[in-house]
């Protein structure tokens, strides 16, 4: 499917340039984090412990106002002490005001973001390269109803329409069984390396969240298709192929869409940024159907600004590394392929 | 009308394709008036068997959107097209398809015309994988040459599959003959010696197998390459035909410069075997060391597979060396149309005549050369010059007869006319500058009667009334050329000089 | 086709798309599973109770029959009345209007502000510090959530520094701007600094990923156009190079800038509603998240409504500024 | 003999490119006189495009001017640079390769001026036509206004007035003299109502009016020489005919010479007193029309000449060269004749550097030079290279 100039072009921007390598390194990373999250997850981030709640991380400690009272020569005394609490190893990250484990979260969070991220991103494209390429190869009243119809959803901020959508569709999840989990091969593993086992076997996809992430971003996609149909069908070697009696299904199969693959495949990278920070968006403000997301430990730990600064800043900087990485991998797709499309998609 | 020309292979008719834009319902209701961009009106030709007609005329001319309009790679307006008798726009989807096989198309550009994404060899054999070839055709009788190694003493016999044909292109005589060997072969098995035989063509394609019964040697011949393979060979053997090589198949097209890609678009054209080929400008994005290699490629082609050409381009010189007859085309419309050295060594057409003149000539005698060069610029195709098209820029605009005026001051007055219909003069300076002189300036040949008729025009136009100014000269200088259009109706002989000179 | 001519079918096609936004929140309630009776009655009305209700809401009309009644309202200005509240819709929607319009204009004043410059500076000092800082910024800025932003400011700076309020909007512009006028300079220049105060954070918030995302496109616009060879053709003639840079390419580079601004106001809006949760902006987007928790129709569909056709109007004025700079969008 | 008004000697122009180095432009020499149109003809990657680039200083990265000198005769320049660049000036002529770049800068209009291929592409498609020639006109008048200070040309016209003026379209920058200036120079080449066709955009014009006013732009200046980079390819015949006469009607009455680059022989034919003929950067043939045309040495023109359909008589079929233009990427260039693998008359002493050897000339005051041993011996049979030296030479590294 990919040509082998595009690989060269790949390849030759990749050597030339250090931030499309930072943006691999830093998109593989998200991609194992989140495949391994049971392996490199210190604890069952779901695990509460209300004795070690609110911890910090290494190198920081807290200090927070005791009451006790106590029995002094007869008479019932309130005794205020400031008691200083220290990061353990254990939680090298802190802990959440319900104990659980602030790095585990993270680890299990990226599944969660890397899961809506690319499976919206596949539903937009799905939906809106179709309608675009039909659009724009058959022009007239369909493109013409489609353009309008574009226009209409654009009039709605994919962030605006989202939230009503979920929240009048409710946040319907999916329970899917964690594949090491359920082959048994986690615990063991852990237990050799001394971690502690009995990780979930489990984890929540957001249905409702991907599918309304689809249908919230499938316009750029379908603007990017009928752009590129409209140019591509003007091509000669599509009038050649027409010239040697190739159906239009062949034409837009065999001619159209692989060379609209290039813009589409940037703009894609640009929705996976677009859908995670999205997806954050989502949870932060309760309309995401699961817990273990990044946006929902930020909107808990927006309560501990002042005692517990890290709940809420770690996964913020898990958002900004994994988005970083794809945007960099974006940038390098569009410098070495030059696609020319500029300033397209987004939340 | 010109009868039927029988042995024309192709008779267009009328031809016309015009461009509708700004006809969206809110364009119309907005008072925006939907216009038509008159791109081919009314064209009509007849294409001769084996033969090279020249399709030539600068750009805007609509001489591309002919050649794809009577493929039907455009939806015509108006017209029709006939292709060995049948009439092209009226073709069902299998009549279209087997149209399809008989008629090809080759493009200008070399880095829009080939897929980028496709090998060499799938853009060659993507016409035969869309028509199921190669197909067996049952008229084709197969054969094999046979040869039995001396040594061997038994008497042999050759079955060939039917579909050998497939691989194996027929020879002059209508039969698909393919070389076989028969040799004894020392084995160390029990009874020390085999048959074995090979074909010696396409081996990769073709297999040969030996029995032996009853003293006698049983050789069948049959396709074991698959159909996929088989399009890959034939590709690759179109490839060396045009002048590349057969293992570049699986290349892509950027590894290719601008004149290797054209051969490939030729053997892209060529897969089907069609009889009639449109080059759209072939050589015209080429260099010229490159352009010669490409032009005599296409001459042994014409000559090796009795092809004919519909060959579009605006490059003069290169249309006089390869057509037998030209069209020379303005505006949408066929100006004059003959056999090629007549119309190069006599023009009867004005536009012809001032097309030959434009062309610089590479030979010294050139150094210099001052050319009459024609006023103005095309016309546009949305709304083109009533009557002759060419009359806005034509030196030899005719004159009404009732009046006597030298040809030069009569072309000065006609583009005073347009200027007047464009209101691109300016009254103020009219005024000042007095008319009868700014007449002198602008329109030096003329006096007497028709002097005081422009005067009296000019008058009108400093005062700003610029239609009073218009129909003065037009009730005094109106020429037929702007009344009606010239006859370019194909005669007897099929030729066409559309201009009232020749009427 | 002339520039007012053009102007005028843009018209006409905004009011097409705001027909299509009100049709689509229309229909958003037939696309809900349960119905809007749900939200009003409670919840042991009985079947009597919950039709009477129904009927009262014009919900057993056939379809078509409630569309029109729906749109023959709306022209009239009347959205009904909150299902919750019992306020007029318009009304309470159009109270939070101008706040979430403060806070759109601020960020864009920002972001407008800030990118052109960074973004031309860095196209034209490449491979300087400039630019490197300026893309590192910028991709930064797009790869930041914005409501995380927020809520690391308000740790850092009203926290820890005290400097800007966590949350609320003492005054609004239009509040500030009548104490000036009626109270005198004094309290007017009070009333602003407070107004500026609380809108600092949520603007600063807001503006960042817009900023970021203006700036990497004037740059790649920019470095774009320095390369085309009517530049060339300008230096060739003896054009001094800052003419050549501002006069010419940064023009050409503004008419796609000023495209995708209009395209990429969606995510400035959808921005703003996340921003105005992280900091309680009583603006739509907190007025939006409430009316969809709690099922109240008439205020979720006034305030998409709103949205929808403020962002029409905006298009429109965007149209008008890019026609005026490329005047071949007019002859098409 | 004509005083030559600019001395080309040794350019040399390379492309530092990823891939390598490509020697677009290698060690070129040619001369341009008063009033003279000197015809620089060759195929697309000749290297013809950049030479133009490289005398207006105009090559961009990668490209860089490795080498060469360009003498352009002006007495006040070369009074003024006399002491602060005493080997840059000789007599009245100045090296401008050696001069700053800021003055070079200064020399695009007063002394050169450029045309280029599409006009299309080569106007700022948001501004009028009228306000872009006024802005070449504007420039020469502050230039000659202050000479001394570069910066004069865009006294009072601060960065903040340029940013305005980005987003709203004025005139400030333009004196009103400088206006009334481009609509004569528009009507001066035969563009019919120049005041409304001043305020009109690029794209209302048609290919021939739009090149018409590409040349009005260049006269703003005066230029000395004019180099005109393929001005009629993208333009239909007649239309070439009208701008082909302008440029010649010009040249007389504006005193000015042309450097005229184009693939088009017969173009060359028509307009040019002497040519020089590129293949693969350098220049492997120059001299007077008649000697190159009539009695061509170097293989390569003749096999230029060959390949030409002709109008008058068509030849049956053309005799084209062989095989394709080299790639012109150092690693790939050997030290041979570049053109020893395709031609007809190659022999074993092609096979190292050639430089330009004076051939007999017909015409009394042009010389006649060649890049090629032909020159002066005759072709020898039992030296010929193989077909497989050939093949060899293409692949030797």
């Amino acid at each position: 499917m990919i040509s082998p100039r595009t690989l060269r072009n790949l390849k030759k921007e990749l050597r030339s340039s250090a931030l499309a390598k930072l943006g691999i390194v830093l998109v593989l990373a998200m991609i194992l984090v989140a495949a391994f999250a049971p392996f490199i997850a210190l604890h069952n981030p779901t695990n509460q412990d209300l004795e070690e709640n609110n911890l910090p991380p290494l190198g920081f400690s807290r200090t927070t106002e005791e009451t006790s009272s106590e029995m002094v020569n007869g008479s019932l005394e309130i005794v205020n002490e400031t008691v200083r609490i220290n990061a353990t190893a254990s939680h090298p990250l802190g802990t959440n005001s319900l104990g659980q484990d602030v790095y585990s979260r993270a680890v299990y969070g990226a599944r969660t973001s890397m899961m809506v991220g690319v499976l919206g991103t596949v539903l937009a494209a799905v939906l809106g390269v179709s309608v675009g390429l039909v659009a724009g190869f058959y022009r007239g009243r369909v493109d013409d109803a489609l353009m309008r119809f574009a226009d209409v959803s654009l009039a709605f901020p994919s962030l605006v329409l989202a939230i009503a959508l979920i929240g009048l569709w409710g946040r319907a999840a999916v329970d899917v069984p964690d594949p090491f989990v359920a082959l048994g091969i986690v615990d063991p593993v852990r237990a050799a390396f001394g971690l502690p086992t009995g990780m979930p076997d489990s984890f929540v996809l957001p249905g409702t969240v991907i599918i309304v992430v689809g249908l919230v971003n499938w316009v750029w996609f379908a603007r990017i298709a009928r752009g590129e149909a409209l140019s591509i069908r003007e091509e000669e070697y599509v009038k050649a192929a027409r010239a040697l009696g190739a159906s239009d299904a062949r034409i837009i199969g065999r001619h159209v869409l692989p060379n609209a693959t290039t813009p589409i495949l940037v703009l894609a990278t640009i929705q996976v940024a677009a859908i995670i920070l999205l997806e954050s968006s989502l949870s932060f403000l309760g309309f995401s159907g699961t817990t273990l997301s990044w946006g929902f430990d930020i909107s808990q730990g927006r309560g501990y600004l002042s005692s517990a600064w890290w709940i809420a800043t770690v996964p913020g900087l898990a958002i900004v590394f994994a988005v970083i990485g794809v945007n960099l991998v974006g940038d390098w797709l569009r410098d070495a392929l030059d696609p020319g499309i500029e300033g397209e998609g987004g939340v | 009308m010109t009868d039927r020309d029988d042995d024309a292979l192709l008779q267009v008719r009328n031809l016309r394709k015009y461009y509708e834009d700004g006809g969206g319902l809110l364009d119309r209701f907005l008072g925006n008036e939907a216009t038509s961009v008159k791109a081919v009106d009314g064209v009509s030709f007849d294409v001769h068997e084996g033969e090279t007609l020249g399709l030539v005329g600068e750009s805007g001319c609509g001489k591309s959107t002919t050649g794809e309009t009577l493929l039907r790679l455009r939806e015509a307006t108006g017209g029709t097209v006939a292709f060995d008798g049948e009439e092209v726009f009226d073709l069902d989807d299998e009549s279209l398809s087997a149209f399809r096989r008989r008629a090809q198309i080759v493009f200008q550009d070399p880095f829009s015309s080939l897929d980028p994404r496709m090998t060499v060899g799938a853009i060659v054999a993507e016409g035969m994988r869309i028509h199921g070839l190669p197909e067996s055709d049952p008229t084709v009788a197969t054969d094999a040459e046979l040869t039995v190694a001396d040594e061997t003493d038994r008497t042999v016999d050759v079955t060939v599959a039917d579909d050998l044909d497939r691989v194996v292109e027929a020879g002059d005589d209508g039969v698909a003959r393919v070389p076989v060997t028969v040799q004894r072969v020392e084995t160390d098995d029990e009874d020390g010696v085999a048959y074995d035989a090979t074909v010696d063509e396409y081996e990769e394609l073709l297999g040969a197998t030996v029995e032996e019964r009853d003293g006698e040697l049983h050789v069948a011949v049959t396709v074991t390459g698959s159909a996929r393979q088989i399009r890959n060979a034939r590709a690759g053997a179109l490839l060396e035909r045009v002048g590349l090589s057969a293992d570049q198949v699986d290349r892509y097209p950027h590894e290719f410069s601008g004149g290797q890609r054209q051969r490939v678009g030729i053997a892209r054209a060529l897969a089907l075997d069609p009889e009639f080929i449109v080059l759209d400008e072939p050589v015209s994005a080429l260099d010229v060391s490159v352009q010669a290699q490409v032009l005599n490629l296409l001459d042994d082609l014409q000559d090796e597979f009795g092809l004919t050409y519909l060959f579009i381009a605006h490059d003069l010189s290169v249309v006089r060396h390869i057509c037998d007859r030209v069209a020379v085309m303005y505006l949408g419309k066929v100006a004059e149309l003959g056999p090629t050295d007549e119309i190069f060594e006599n023009p009867d057409h004005p536009y012809t005549e001032a097309l030959l003149e434009s062309v610089p000539r590479a030979e010294v005698e050139e150094q210099g050369r001052r050319v009459a060069t024609l006023s103005g610029d095309v016309p546009s195709p949305r709304n083109p010059p009533s009557g002759c098209r060419f009359r806005t820029r034509c030196p030899k605009v005719i004159p009404p007869d009732d009046v006597d005026i030298e040809q030069s001051a009569f072309r000065d007055v006609m583009d005073l006319r347009e200027d007047v219909a464009a209101e691109r003069l300016d009254p103020a300076e009219i005024r000042e500058t007095e008319p009868a002189e700014y007449r002198k300036q602008e329109v030096p040949g003329i006096t007497g009667e028709n002097a005081a008729v422009v005067d009296e025009a000019l008058e009108a136009v400093a005062d700003g009334e610029f239609d009073t100014a218009a129909e003065t000269l037009r009730e005094r200088f109106e020429t037929v050329c702007e009344t009606t259009p010239p006859d370019d109706e194909p005669g007897a002989d099929g030729e066409v000089v559309a201009c009232h000179l020749h009427d | 086709m002339s520039y007012g001519r053009f102007l005028l079918k843009r018209g006409l096609q905004g009011i097409g798309v705001v027909w299509g936004v009100v049709t689509i929140v229309f229909m958003l309630r037939f696309i809900t599973p349960g119905s809007a009776v749900d939200a009003v009655a409670p919840l042991d009305a009985s079947q009597e109770l919950r039709d009477r209700i129904a009927a009262e809401l014009g919900l057993d009309q056939p379809l078509y029959v409630q569309y029109l009644d729906y749109l023959w309202d709306l022209l009239q200005g009347d959205m009904g009345y909150s299902y919750i509240s019992g306020i007029e819709a318009s009304a309470q929607v159009f109270s939070k209007l101008p706040a979430t319009i403060e806070l759109a204009v601020a960020s864009s004043i920002i972001a407008i502000g800030l990118s052109i410059p960074l973004g031309v500076i860095s196209a034209t000092r490449r491979h300087e510090p400039a630019d490197y800082a300026a893309t590192t910024f910028s991709l930064v800025g797009i790869s930041t959530p914005n409501f995380w932003l927020g809520i690391m400011l308000i740790l850092v700076l009203s926290v820890e520094f005290g400097l800007f309020p966590t949350s609320g909007r003492a005054f609004g512009f239009g509040a500030a701007f009548s104490t000036l006028v009626n109270q005198g300079v004094g309290p007017g220049i009070d009333a602003f600094w407070q107004w500026l105060h609380h809108i600092i954070l949520p603007a600063v918030t807001l503006g960042t990923y817009f900023t970021a995302l203006i700036t990497r496109l004037t740059r790649s616009g920019m470095l774009e156009e320095l390369g085309q060879s009517y530049v060339r053709a300008t230096r060739a003639k003896g054009l001094p190079e800052s003419l050549v840079r501002y006069k010419h390419a940064l023009r050409n580079t503004l008419i796609p800038v000023i495209t995708v601004l209009g395209l990429q106001l969606g995510t400035l809006i959808g921005g703003a509603v996340i921003t105005e949760a992280v900091f309680s902006w009583p603006g739509l987007g907190t007025t939006l998240i409430n009316a969809i928790n709690a099922r109240d129709w008439p205020i979720l569909q006034a305030t998409l409504v709103v949205i929808g056709s403020g962002f029409v109007i905006v298009n429109l004025v965007v149209d008008a500024v890019y026609a005026y700079l490329d005047p071949q969008v007019v002859a098409e | 003999m004509t005083d030559e008004i600019l001395k080309v000697r040794n350019l040399t122009t390379r492309f530092f490119t990823e891939e390598g180095q490509v020697n677009a432009v290698e060690s070129v020499d040619f001369d341009v006189r008063d009033g003279e149109t000197f015809g620089i003809v060759g195929e697309s990657g000749s290297g013809k495009s950049v030479t133009a680039l490289s005398l207006i200083d105009l090559v961009e990265t990668p490209g860089r001017i490795v080498e060469g000198e360009v003498w352009y005769r002006d007495a006040d320049l070369a009074e003024e640079h006399r002491e602060s660049h005493p080997d840059a000036v000789d007599g009245d002529y100045v090296d401008v390769r050696q001069l700053p770049e800021s003055t070079r800068r200064w020399l695009r209009g007063p002394a050169f001026a450029t045309i280029f291929q599409d006009p299309m592409s080569s106007l700022n498609p948001s501004i009028t036509v009228g306000e872009q020639i006024a802005e070449a006109v504007e420039v020469q008048r502050r230039a000659r206004a202050n000479p001394r200070r570069t910066r004069s040309r865009t006294q009072g016209y601060g960065l903040g007035r340029l940013l305005v003026d980005s987003v709203v379209p004025s005139r400030d920058y333009v004196s009103e003299e400088s206006h009334e200036r481009a609509v004569e120079l528009l009507e001066r080449v035969g563009i019919p109502d120049p005041e409304q066709r001043a305020e009109e955009y690029p794209h209302e014009f048609s290919g021939g009016m739009l090149q018409r006013a590409m040349v009005a732009q260049a006269l703003a200046g005066e230029p000395d020489v004019l180099i005109a980079d393929e001005p009629t390819t993208a333009l239909d015949v007649t239309i070439q005919a009208q701008i082909l006469n302008l440029l010649r009607d010009l040249q007389e009455e504006e005193d000015m010479s042309v450097v005229l680059i184009t693939h088009n022989l017969g173009v060359i034919a028509r307009m040019c007193q002497r040519v020089g003929v590129m293949y693969a950067g350098e220049v492997v043939e120059r001299g007077a029309l008649e000697d190159v045309f009539q009695n061509p040495v170097h293989p390569y023109t003749e096999g230029l000449l060959g390949s030409i359909p002709d109008i008058e008589d068509p030849a049956p079929r053309l005799s084209p060269i062989e095989g394709n233009v080299p790639s012109l990427l150092d690693s790939e260039m050997g030290e041979e004749c570049y053109f020893a693998d395709r031609c007809p008359k190659a022999m074993e002493s092609c096979l190292h550097r050639i430089d330009e050897h004076e051939a007999e000339s017909t015409v009394d005051d042009a010389a006649h030079h060649v890049r090629c041993v032909l020159a002066n011996r005759e072709y020898d049979e039992s030296e010929a290279l193989g077909p497989e030296a050939k093949q060899e030479v293409i692949t030797d590294d």
